[in-house]
């Protein structure tokens, strides 16, 4: 058992001790440990060369990253949230994500972008925002959002050990959430494969793809429909960029129905290219039914609980979403009006 | 001056300017007045403390408690033709636009009542008509919005000021400095108030700023620092300033400070600085205890007098906090206004849940 | 006749002359008359109080315009391309998109947002990106991307009055481009209608979706393959948000084949967007074969010209895109992978 | 100075930190040496915009004429070893960290035989292996990430300097406060170089900064100001700039130059300026006239020498330029390369027209 946290801090941990040109920078990380902990116990064991507190200055020290990354060194840049992340990203995007290219393969750039993407809870639309597929839009980045403590863990490692600019998207509400892990996942050679997405559970009616949070309230949506005799089966994207394509379009050649879930804004988001991408390709042939795309509304992000519960799925949309795509079968649909 | 009485303050710390006088007339009704405001300041936040803890507040809750100072003295200079913008520590300066604790409570348990409509949340509040921007969450940004603020009033040629506000770990964003210059340039009337409360989050100021002398920090605007935590240092400052920026242009403001409070409710407050740093100015430094001495000393009011006060306040603030908790949640079908000005068909977390059901129907 | 710049010039000019709230600011607006000569003539005609030169200061700028906006005033901001509002997107996003919401409707945030946004000729990565999908994303804003002389006058000016952030992408090669224009559009009252897409060509064969200078491309294809007896319905989306789903899915329903241009990334942009909308909706019951993206390469843009032509979408692509959805039907293209 | 000769230089300005002497030794063979890589730099600058007129070039191209000393100068102190990034004006760096003027007119013609292969262009050019990070295209960017090789330098002990180039204009740019504040607390062994040309593109500085004392626009960082216009200003400026950075931390360096090109191809140059303010500047501070003088002063060369080295030096440069004409156009497989360190499938205009072509197989 493991806490997302806890995942995320071995896992920073071990690639230290790793690889001396591992260091972590970024508001708070230091010594009062992460705002989020997530960096606990890192400085009194790395020391401070390593383990570098940062201004409030998301645009200097994005850049101060990315520098250091050109010269060889291999930067773990926390974010307090992505959100203030948007006043780096210009770092990022124009300088992480493009010199290899420019420069025709010259400056190279294995810099670690990560912090708490999205949602967390009561924080008002400043704080709220997912910024994947922004990110996921971006050549030159790889762009993980992880799950579980395995994934945390795995990904973390691997985006560490990366040559590329990758941002990792946390989610708050899953650093205290605790999960199984197998012991292999505690190996420190422990990693994921960056661009394969997972089966989280397997089914046969429909076929829910979601990711980091939208993974939880997902699968507890598909023990829900079980109970009603539906069988769901659910992919933890894990990365965004690459997409793993080929599993979504496996599961739905098996399922024929697609319910995709994220907390992000639905124009132009994830759901959105899943679903452009299935009607691309051979895919759109195994689908019984039309895509439902269940993701934040398309609003600012409200304060108060009720309004807020009603910005971002629910495990209840979800449910209700998988069960439109049911009753819906293709020549039914065509008859109505969605 | 007119039957008042002298006090003297901390001298000022001028850079590029002339200083104001180290002292400041009162009586003994303004006195009481600024004790009565930073008391019930002190009290909301208390309660919102509780509140917290109670859970009726959700996510962060950033407190005023030791800078209340700050946000008075500036109030008995600043009218509500002076635009006013402040970071996401703003419960009192909402109380200073035209609020009372009953609205502002109410939304930080996120309730229709609320000043936001349970929208905003503690970070987010305002008052249009009272020229209060708010309540920002984003460190630094409201920096060059109130520059912005400060444009629009020498374009519509009023003689006010705006004030812009923003803490001691936030004066090292780069878009300070990029205001700053285009208020100089410009000539724009703004005060660039930094509150110097000494940390930003856990990071003490010495830690994250090449400098301790925020007012002189950037070479080419004037500054002017003052004692934070004595309310008519802060009033003589900030007419001193205000006279200065209406007919000069920008100034930077650095109000020496400190808060009580960790940063948030999540952060206790005392693993970064001692409790003693914490008492001694506690002890030393507080700007409702520096009024309460004067009256005292004046012999303008006794304890007892202060306590029924006290008192009196304390009991409107218990009634509005136990309003906050009872008063209604924002109809749902709020969640779908003001994305726009105008109404405008919103899509929820499923096609069709919001109030646009559907894609147009083709 | 008129240029796509004379036509944004006059719109410009008659809204500052029609509301002493307007004024405009950037980077070499005033004196230098706009790096690509927008604004020329108008620090003569309405002086520097309302034709501000600023400093090379993008996140300071932008928040300023808001904050300008806050108070009532009606800004247009120009940044000089929209690569270098990266450096103010926070201001837009935080500042001037969500404030109206946290503040249940009490603070107003009349600005409009102006530059040319994607790809030049020869101006390499960091010049060249489309930001149309990040910016359409996001609730709040509106987000239009005009293609030709009328789109510009009209749309700015409707933007210039709207109440909203607008965020205005024009497209630097259609600066110089000479379009007709009729007495109509000249009129200081017109105005086009945000959210409206127009049919620029009508047919029947197949739908080509794009905006801003792919709706050339498009053209150009369309009358390329009109030669083979194709016939091509071409829709100049105008308004990126909010998109004008109906005008698509009509000319779908038509065509019965979907091909959608843009200059952008692939992955989770316009084409994904309206991908998906078909694909959860009704229309795609009369979707006759596979979607088509024709997109900007998933890559940085490269300098040389050879590569360059090769990033981005060329007539000769969306030629290729309509003859791969006309020779695919669903039924011949279910048997074969895409 | 071992058989130097001495030569006077305008006297440096120092902000918060001690001055170098206003001289400088130097000596027949230096001179010659800077004669000719000054000139090499003004020939291919010309040959670019030449190229440009002959449309052989597209996009931007920012020309450095008027500036060369302080690319020279610099050079003469920095070692391969002290990492360099500066902005888009960056072609002359180019060849003093270990380039050649074939290559890099090739790179501005988009040639597969350029410095970065044709894929950069004019403003993107690198050569990783003598610690040049370009060449970089948004204004101030280049800053923090100058920092970040300065904090690479001190994380690996290295007794270094990095430094990192920016204009006038960029100077008003925020993140460049912020890097110079975390160099400050963290004594990062860097150089910030501003290089003063009095203009950001049509703005003069008068009309964009707050203050024209760039090396002490902020208040926490020592300034040394110099002559641009002199390599052996610069030479000396930077000498004691170096040994200052590597041992204390950082420096802001402005240097007092001029552009005699339009900011880029497109800008004529002469309707913020006027063409006497650009004939004074030519007539009385030209870098590479300065040298002349000196060597002919000292009998070192005579004009007749000096013109022989420049045929010379005309001849390799139009050779170059007539490589970059005809050299070859990158192979069209390079645009899918170097997205990645991995090769991967990439989606090009239409699913199938990429490296990745289809969706991965189902
Ligand atoms: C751009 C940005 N970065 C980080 C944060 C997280 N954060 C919120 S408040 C804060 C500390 C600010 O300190 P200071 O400016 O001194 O103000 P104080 O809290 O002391 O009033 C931080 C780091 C944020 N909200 N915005
Ligand atoms: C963030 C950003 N804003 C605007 C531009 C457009 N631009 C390119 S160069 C330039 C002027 C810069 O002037 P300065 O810093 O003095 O450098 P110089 O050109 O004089 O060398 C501008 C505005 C840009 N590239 N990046
Ligand atoms: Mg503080
Ligand atoms: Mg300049």
């Amino acid at each position: 058992m493991m806490t997302g946290r806890d995942a995320l801090n071995s896992a920073l941990d071990e690639e230290l001790a790793r690889d001396s040109r591992v260091f972590v920078l970024g508001e708070e990380v230091a010594s009062y440990e992460g705002a989020y902990k997530v960096t606990k116990g890192l400085l009194k064991k790395y020391g401070e060369d390593r383990v570098v507190d940062t201004p409030i200055t998301e645009a200097g020290f994005s850049g101060l990253a990315t520098g250091a990354a050109f010269y060889g060194l291999r930067p773990v840049c926390e974010f307090m949230t992505f959100n203030f992340a948007m006043q780096g990203i210009d770092q990022i995007v124009n300088s992480a994500a493009k010199t290899l290219y420019m420069s025709s393969g010259d400056i190279k750039c294995p810099v670690v972008f990560r912090g708490p993407n999205g949602a967390s809870a009561g924080v008002g639309a400043q704080h709220s925002q997912c910024f994947a597929a922004w990110y996921g839009s971006v050549p030159g980045l790889k762009v993980i959002t992880p799950y579980d403590a395995e994934d945390n863990r795995g990904l973390l490692k691997a985006a560490i050990r990366d040559n590329n600019p990758v941002i990792f998207l946390e989610n708050e509400i899953m650093y205290g959430k605790t999960f199984e892990v197998d012991d292999a996942v505690l190996d420190p050679e422990f990693t994921l494969p960056i661009g394969k997405a997972k089966i989280m559970r397997e089914g046969k009616d429909a076929t829910v793809v979601g990711y980091a949070r939208s993974v939880d309230s997902s699968l507890i949506a598909a023990e829900e429909l079980a109970k009603e005799g539906i069988s769901v089966e659910v992919i933890n994207l894990r990365t965004i960029r690459p997409m793993d394509y080929e599993t979504i379009f496996n599961s739905l050649k098996k399922t024929g129905r697609l319910i995709t879930v994220e907390e992000g804004w639905p124009q132009s988001g994830i759901g959105a290219e899943i679903g452009a991408a299935v009607l691309e390709s051979e895919a759109m042939f195994y689908l019984d039914a039309p895509l439902v795309r269940v993701t934040g509304a398309d609003l600012p992000t409200p304060y108060a609980k009720n309004l807020e519960d009603l910005a971002f799925p629910q495990a209840q949309d979800i449910v209700q979403g998988v069960q439109n795509a049911l009753g819906q079968t293709i020549a039914s649909a065509a008859a109505t009006t969605v | 001056v007119d039957g008042k009485t002298r006090f003297d303050v901390r001298p000022f710390d001028p850079f590029l300017i002339d200083s104001p006088m180290p002292y400041a007339y009162s009586d003994q009704n303004e006195l009481l007045e600024y004790f009565r405001i930073m008391y019930r300041m002190r009290r909301m936040e208390i309660a919102a403390d509780n509140l917290y803890k109670g859970q009726q507040i959700r996510g962060f809750c950033h407190l005023y408690d030791g800078q209340e100072a700050v946000a008075v003295g500036m109030d008995a200079i600043l009218t509500f033709d002076d635009p006013l913008i402040t970071a996401y520590r703003n419960h009192c300066q909402m109380l200073s636009r035209g609020s009372n604790v009953k609205e502002i409570l109410a939304e930080l348990t996120g309730r229709y009542a609320g000043v936001s409509k349970g929208k905003g949340g503690s970070m987010h509040m305002y008052n249009r008509k009272n020229n209060y921007y708010g309540g920002n969450g984003i460190v630094g940004a409201q920096v060059p919005l109130g520059a912005g603020l400060a444009f629009a009033l020498k374009y519509e040629k009023k003689a006010n000021v705006a004030v812009t506000m923003f803490g001691d770990g936030a004066a090292n964003q780069g878009q300070i400095a990029e205001a700053i210059n285009m208020a100089v340039i410009w000539k724009l009337p703004i005060l660039f108030v930094c509150e110097n409360n000494q940390y930003g989050m856990g990071t003490s100021a010495l830690r994250a700023s090449a400098t301790q002398d925020f007012y002189k920090r950037e070479n080419y605007i004037p500054g002017l620092k003052m004692d934070g935590m004595d309310v008519l240092a802060v009033r003589e400052g900030v007419k001193f300033a205000k006279e200065y920026a209406v007919k000069n242009g920008p100034l930077y403001i650095e109000m020496d400070t400190y808060r009580y409070h960790g940063h948030s409710m999540s952060d206790p407050g005392v693993t970064y600085r001692s409790k003693d740093e914490i008492n001694d100015i506690k002890k030393s430094r507080d700007p409702i205890d520096r009024v309460k001495e004067r009256l005292i000393e004046k012999s303008w009011s006794t304890a007892e007098d202060l306590k029924a006060i006290e008192k009196e306040i304390k009991i409107e603030v218990d009634e509005a906090a136990a309003f906050s908790k009872i008063a209604d949640a924002p109809p749902v079908e709020t969640l779908y206004h003001h994305i726009y000005q105008e109404e405008s068909p919103i899509r929820g977390t499923l096609l069709n849940n919001g109030t646009r059901v559907g894609f147009p129907s083709t």
